[in-house]
């Protein structure tokens, strides 16, 4: 079941990645960032269970406060209007 | 013949990981030295020097090993001195990053640019007003 | 007992004093005086290291206790307790020095933050030479390095600051070819310790593995050490860091950075495996002759005497490199002497012009047209310096071209001579326009009148331009053990 | 298993790396560097790295990329089309990369036991360390004992790096206290984020509860004084984008930072000296008790909490640094 999760959450973090690439806004970047880093906290927790050290959890938590104020950064920064203009981003 | 296909096979299983180790050292290289926008140089440094860190680890990787730190049912423990030294080495590299930003916002408040090629052709303007 | 503790108090008392220096952020002065008395006493320390390493050989301290290889290791030999001694020397000189010149180039603010960097970049570069494991060198080198891009960065014009990134750059990616370097020796070897290292790379000199780490860690060095052709960063790091750091690095960093070299080529990987299995003097010879020529026409070129310094600076490391290429005990003496006698002809020549900028406000060669009536003393140390680059007989600088040129006779390589004597004459001619403008130029009308140095400034000025003569004219002392290091070296027993 | 999680770690980081190559938007540059650092983290634990990858993801997904957000906030977020040639850097990287390829077919293979990094230094840090230092960490051990001078000269980098930072960047300094009744007139006006800002406070005691778990469990699981110093300046990283640079110089004043950054390396280099004095090498802490095991619990200790005080007060301050850069005039935007 674990092996089955954590093929899940590969496709997943890929598809993520798509949208990384792509883009094309600002906000599906960041968007994508924050549901990747998601990801990666439940990768994390799937994987200490898969090799039977699930002690590692700790990890899992700090990622996830890493990704929450990373977010909270990007979204601060772009509220600058010489930052955020309307050309697509490519 | 078949002996040499095998060779190959798991020679190739031996190193997959180096070689994937090092396209990724490569490129962040080639983000140092091929583009011209300070930002991205910086960027490229840390892609590279991360990669050179995942080389690190997996030197001290074993297979069938596991964290080390001590673990009742651990068979064996992976490697614990690469870790050690990866970890001094990322916080100097979060150190050389730091200063190097703040050395690009410096650079943009001195010329209003951070592309090379730019700040280039002012130095030269001035040496020669000189 | 502190007798037992002085290869570590050699770089944890400037390691430790830095943070002191720093919390005295309030009073520039105060910081001042605290880097000066740091600068004395490692200067202190490293002559005492000598002394003993001289009477009763090699000595190593395990830090922490644990023993090597378990544990960090310094190793003080007759080769680095020489190096250690030429850069606390000059830290000795510069530090005194650089009160009054950096009132004058750095910003109030900036200043004890100056102070605190220098401390660092002096205790970085004890550490490196003394360090006797591969992968605390590399954390030391950081250290030196990080202050280095400070202290480059609050030059005044704002040059400095592309000159400091574009150093930052290229430095990053020298540190990073060592770790990859010293990460492959580790894989083949299991060990970080130089000693230990040594005694294991001639079993595997067949392998690719140990090939490619010799070049990493080469490249890297080169980088470090401004190679031809990985030099481009220096020039402008040294023309526009401010006086007294231009004056340090250039007499301190570099010569390091050529021990690092000297160490790896011939302790670490050993005298066969770098010079009969790599041939690596096929590469240094061809490569510094050319930097020699090249860079020396360049300096020719230079308008600001500080930048034509540094181009000239890029040409004496190619002599240290050519040195090592001549793969002769002659030819090695040659290169650590030139260690000692670069550091002490550069660093008269930059702390003369730090003098002139304090005057004067820059160092281009049309603002010092007739300075020589109104700075006497300063430019009469820094012809002094200048005779010395060029090599004329009773300065250092002849001692150490001398010394060259008998080590290519030993090789019987003809040409290598003849570049040394025409790299001489250019030498001469770069010179003899800084002493053309300043002696037999007048002063413009519109220039302002200037007095002569201050005392402060002086006084290290000369103790240095002194120097040069003395042991130009007594070279007994450095050539002793300048000889004595590489006999050493070249007998396989280094360490 | 293990084996799939790692090839498709692999090539994940492997897309990332070419989409920064390709890109020209900075913005989105520095965004997958962030992905690329918590891949990498992530690769780091399934290669049972677990502190490095603890570390990886702190700096490289976490204080790198705000820094160098708040530098785009500057710079703007396009990188302009060169000119410039890209034969040479293809060539060098070109050579470089086929050396190391060469390299690697002497290489000993990846994971096998039997490697030579394996057997010599290393045996002994997974064998003895946990009856000579006494800590189940075999990494904690060697960071902090065997190798305590790599680590001593890795906080003095962090310690150097802020020296730089502060002479580029001045940190601004906040409004007198005669303007702050006024400034807090404007800022009930104003109050622009009252949800982040509640969560933000909720949030902080448990960020540093949690820094301080990972300070103090560091010699158990994955951990230590660097990680800690990191998050604990996460809290405060997160309280500044959502109050506002003023308040958050209210809180932790400048001048209290750089002395705690000096106070973090004094703190590390006394123990040394100490440990001098008391008839030891440097470092050595077996003599700071009768008890070799105890005397090197007590040196790791106070020495973890040595670097997590400079880690974290220089973050801070950097970060102070760059916000005032970025956003000079948040104080009156609130």
């Amino acid at each position: 079941m674990f092996a089955t999760a954590t093929i899940a959450l590969l496709v997943i973090m890929c598809l993520a990645l798509v949208r990384a690439f792509r883009g094309p806004k600002i906000f599906d970047r960041i968007l994508a960032v924050n549901m990747f880093g998601t990801k990666t906290v439940l990768l994390i927790a799937v994987y200490g269970f898969l090799t039977g050290r699930p002690e590692f959890l700790d990890l899992g938590i700090f990622y996830a406060l890493i990704n929450f104020v990373g977010v909270i950064a990007a979204l601060k920064f772009i509220e600058r209007l010489e930052f955020y203009d309307e050309r697509e981003e490519r | 013949m078949d002996s040499f296909f095998n060779e190959v096979i798991s020679g190739a299983l031996g190193r997959y990981n180096y070689w994937v180790v090092i396209f990724l050292m490569m490129s962040g290289f080639y983000v140092v030295i091929g583009s011209t926008n300070l930002v991205k140089k910086i960027v490229g440094l840390n892609i590279f020097q991360t990669s050179v860190f995942i080389l690190y680890i997996s030197i001290g990787k074993i297979n069938g090993g596991t964290a080390p730190i001590v673990w009742a049912n651990a068979e064996r423990y992976s490697n614990p001195l690469p870790h050690v030294l990866i970890l001094t080495a990322i916080v100097v590299g979060v150190a050389t990053t730091a200063l190097g930003l703040s050395l690009i916002m410096r650079i943009k408040h001195a010329y209003n640019t951070v592309e090379e090629d730019e700040i280039l052709a002012i130095s030269l303007e001035e040496d020669e007003d000189e | 007992m502190i007798a037992s503790h002085l290869p570590a108090l050699q770089v944890v008392v400037p390691l430790l004093g830095a943070p002191f220096c720093f919390l005295l952020w309030r009073s520039p002065r105060l910081s001042w005086l605290l880097a000066t008395l740091i600068s004395w006493l490692t200067f202190a320390i490293s002559i005492a290291l000598l002394v003993t390493v001289n009477n009763s050989g090699t000595i190593e301290y395990a830090f922490g206790g644990w023993q090597a290889p378990w544990g960090i290791e310094y190793v003080v030999d007759q080769l680095n307790a020489f190096v250690l001694l030429i850069v606390s020397g000059i830290a000795a000189v510069v530090f005194p020095y650089s009160w009054i010149s950096v009132q004058q180039e750095v910003e109030l603010r900036q200043q004890s933050l100056f102070f605190t960097s220098m401390v660092l970049c002096l205790a970085g570069l004890l550490g490196i030479t003394i360090a006797g494991d591969a992968f605390n060198l590399f954390v030391l080198l950081e250290i030196s390095s990080l202050s280095t891009y400070t202290m480059i960065s609050m030059g005044r014009d704002r040059r400095a600051l592309t000159a400091s990134f574009q150093y930052l750059i290229m430095g990053t990616i020298g540190a990073t070819f060592i770790i990859i370097g010293v990460g492959i020796l580790f894989m083949l070897t299991g060990s970080l310790n130089m000693q230990d290292l040594a005694q294991r790379i001639p079993e595997l000199d067949q392998s690719r593995a140990l090939h490619v780490a010799f070049g990493f860690l080469i490249t890297g060095i080169g980088l470090k050490l401004a190679m031809f052709p990985l030099h481009l960063w220096l020039p402008n790091a040294y023309a526009y860091a401010p006086s007294a750091a231009s004056a340090f690095i250039a007499s301190t960093a570099t010569k390091v950075a050529v021990y690092v070299m000297v160490r790896y080529l011939f302790s670490i990987f050993g005298v066969n495996f770098s010079f009969q299995t790599i041939h690596i003097q096929w590469l240094f010879v061809p490569v510094s002759l050319f930097a020699i020529l090249f860079t020396s026409i360049v300096a020719l070129f230079q308008r600001d005497i500080k930048r034509m310094l540094a181009y000239s600076s890029v040409a004496q490391i190619g002599y240290m490199l050519l040195g090592i290429g001549l793969f002769n005990v002659t030819g090695l003496t040659a290169t650590l002497l030139h260690l000692f006698n670069h550091a002490l002809m550069k660093g008269a020549l930059f702390l003369a012009m730090g003098a002139v900028c304090y005057r004067i406000g820059n160092t281009f060669i049309d603002s010092m047209q007739g300075l020589g009536k109104q700075m006497p003393w300063t430019m009469a140390a820094f012809v002094i310096g200048g005779l010395s680059i060029v090599g004329v007989p009773l300065t250092t600088g002849f001692i150490s071209k001398w010394v060259l040129i008998q080590a290519a006779v030993e090789r019987g390589w003809w040409p290598v001579i003849i570049v040394i004597v025409v790299a001489s004459l250019i030498a001469m001619m770069y010179i003899w326009r800084v002493i053309e403008a300043v002696y037999l130029q007048s002063r413009p009308e519109n220039a302002k009148n200037v007095s002569e140095a201050p005392l402060s400034l002086l006084i290290p000025v000369w103790i240095l331009a002194l120097a040069n003569l003395y042991f130009g004219a007594n070279a007994t002392l450095s050539s002793e053990l300048a000889g004595n290091a590489a006999a050493t070296l070249f007998s396989g027993t280094g360490f | 298993m293990e084996l799939l999680v790692n090839i498709s770690l692999l090539f994940m980081l492997s897309l990332t790396v070419i989409a920064v190559v390709r890109l020209k938007s900075l913005f989105a540059i520095v965004m997958l560097f962030g992905i690329y650092s918590l891949l990498s983290a992530m690769i780091f634990i399934a290669l049972d790295a677990v502190d490095v990858a603890f570390t990886e993801a702190a700096v490289g997904a976490g204080i790198s990329t705000v820094l160098m957000l708040a530098t785009l906030v500057t710079t703007g977020r396009w990188e302009k089309k060169s000119s410039r040639s890209s034969f040479l850097p293809l060539l060098i990287v070109s050579i470089t990369g086929a050396a190391l390829v060469w390299g690697t077919l002497d290489m000993p293979e990846y994971g096998n036991p039997d490697n030579p990094a394996h057997h010599h230094v290393a045996d002994r840090y997974i064998e003895q360390s946990p009856e000579e230092i006494g800590i189940p960490n075999m990494v904690t051990s060697v960071l902090a004992s065997y190798r305590g001078f790599d680590t001593l000269g890795e906080v003095i980098v962090v310690f150097t790096a802020l020296i730089g930072v502060l002479s580029l960047l001045q940190v601004r300094t906040p409004p007198s206290v005669a303007e702050t009744p006024l400034r807090n007139e404007n800022r009930k006006l104003s109050r622009p984020y009252p949800v982040l800002q509640v969560v933000a406070l909720v949030m902080m005691p448990f960020i540093i509860l949690f820094a301080l778990y990972v300070q103090f469990h560091g010699d158990f699981g994955p951990g230590g004084g660097f990680q800690a110093g990191v998050i604990f300046a996460v809290a405060f990283i997160l309280y500044t984008l959502t109050y506002g640079l003023d308040d958050a110089l209210a809180l932790t004043p400048v001048s209290v930072l750089k002395a705690l950054a000096a106070g973090g390396v004094l703190i590390y280099g006394g123990t040394g000296v100490v440990s001098m004095l008391l008839g030891g090498n440097f470092l050595d802490y077996n003599v700071l008790s009768s008890n070799p095991v105890s005397g090197q619990h007590i040196g790791i200790i106070v020495i973890e909490l040595g670097v997590g005080i400079t880690v974290a007060s220089v973050l801070i301050c950097a970060f102070y640094a760059f916000m005032t850069r970025a956003l000079p005039d948040q104080g009156q935007k609130g």
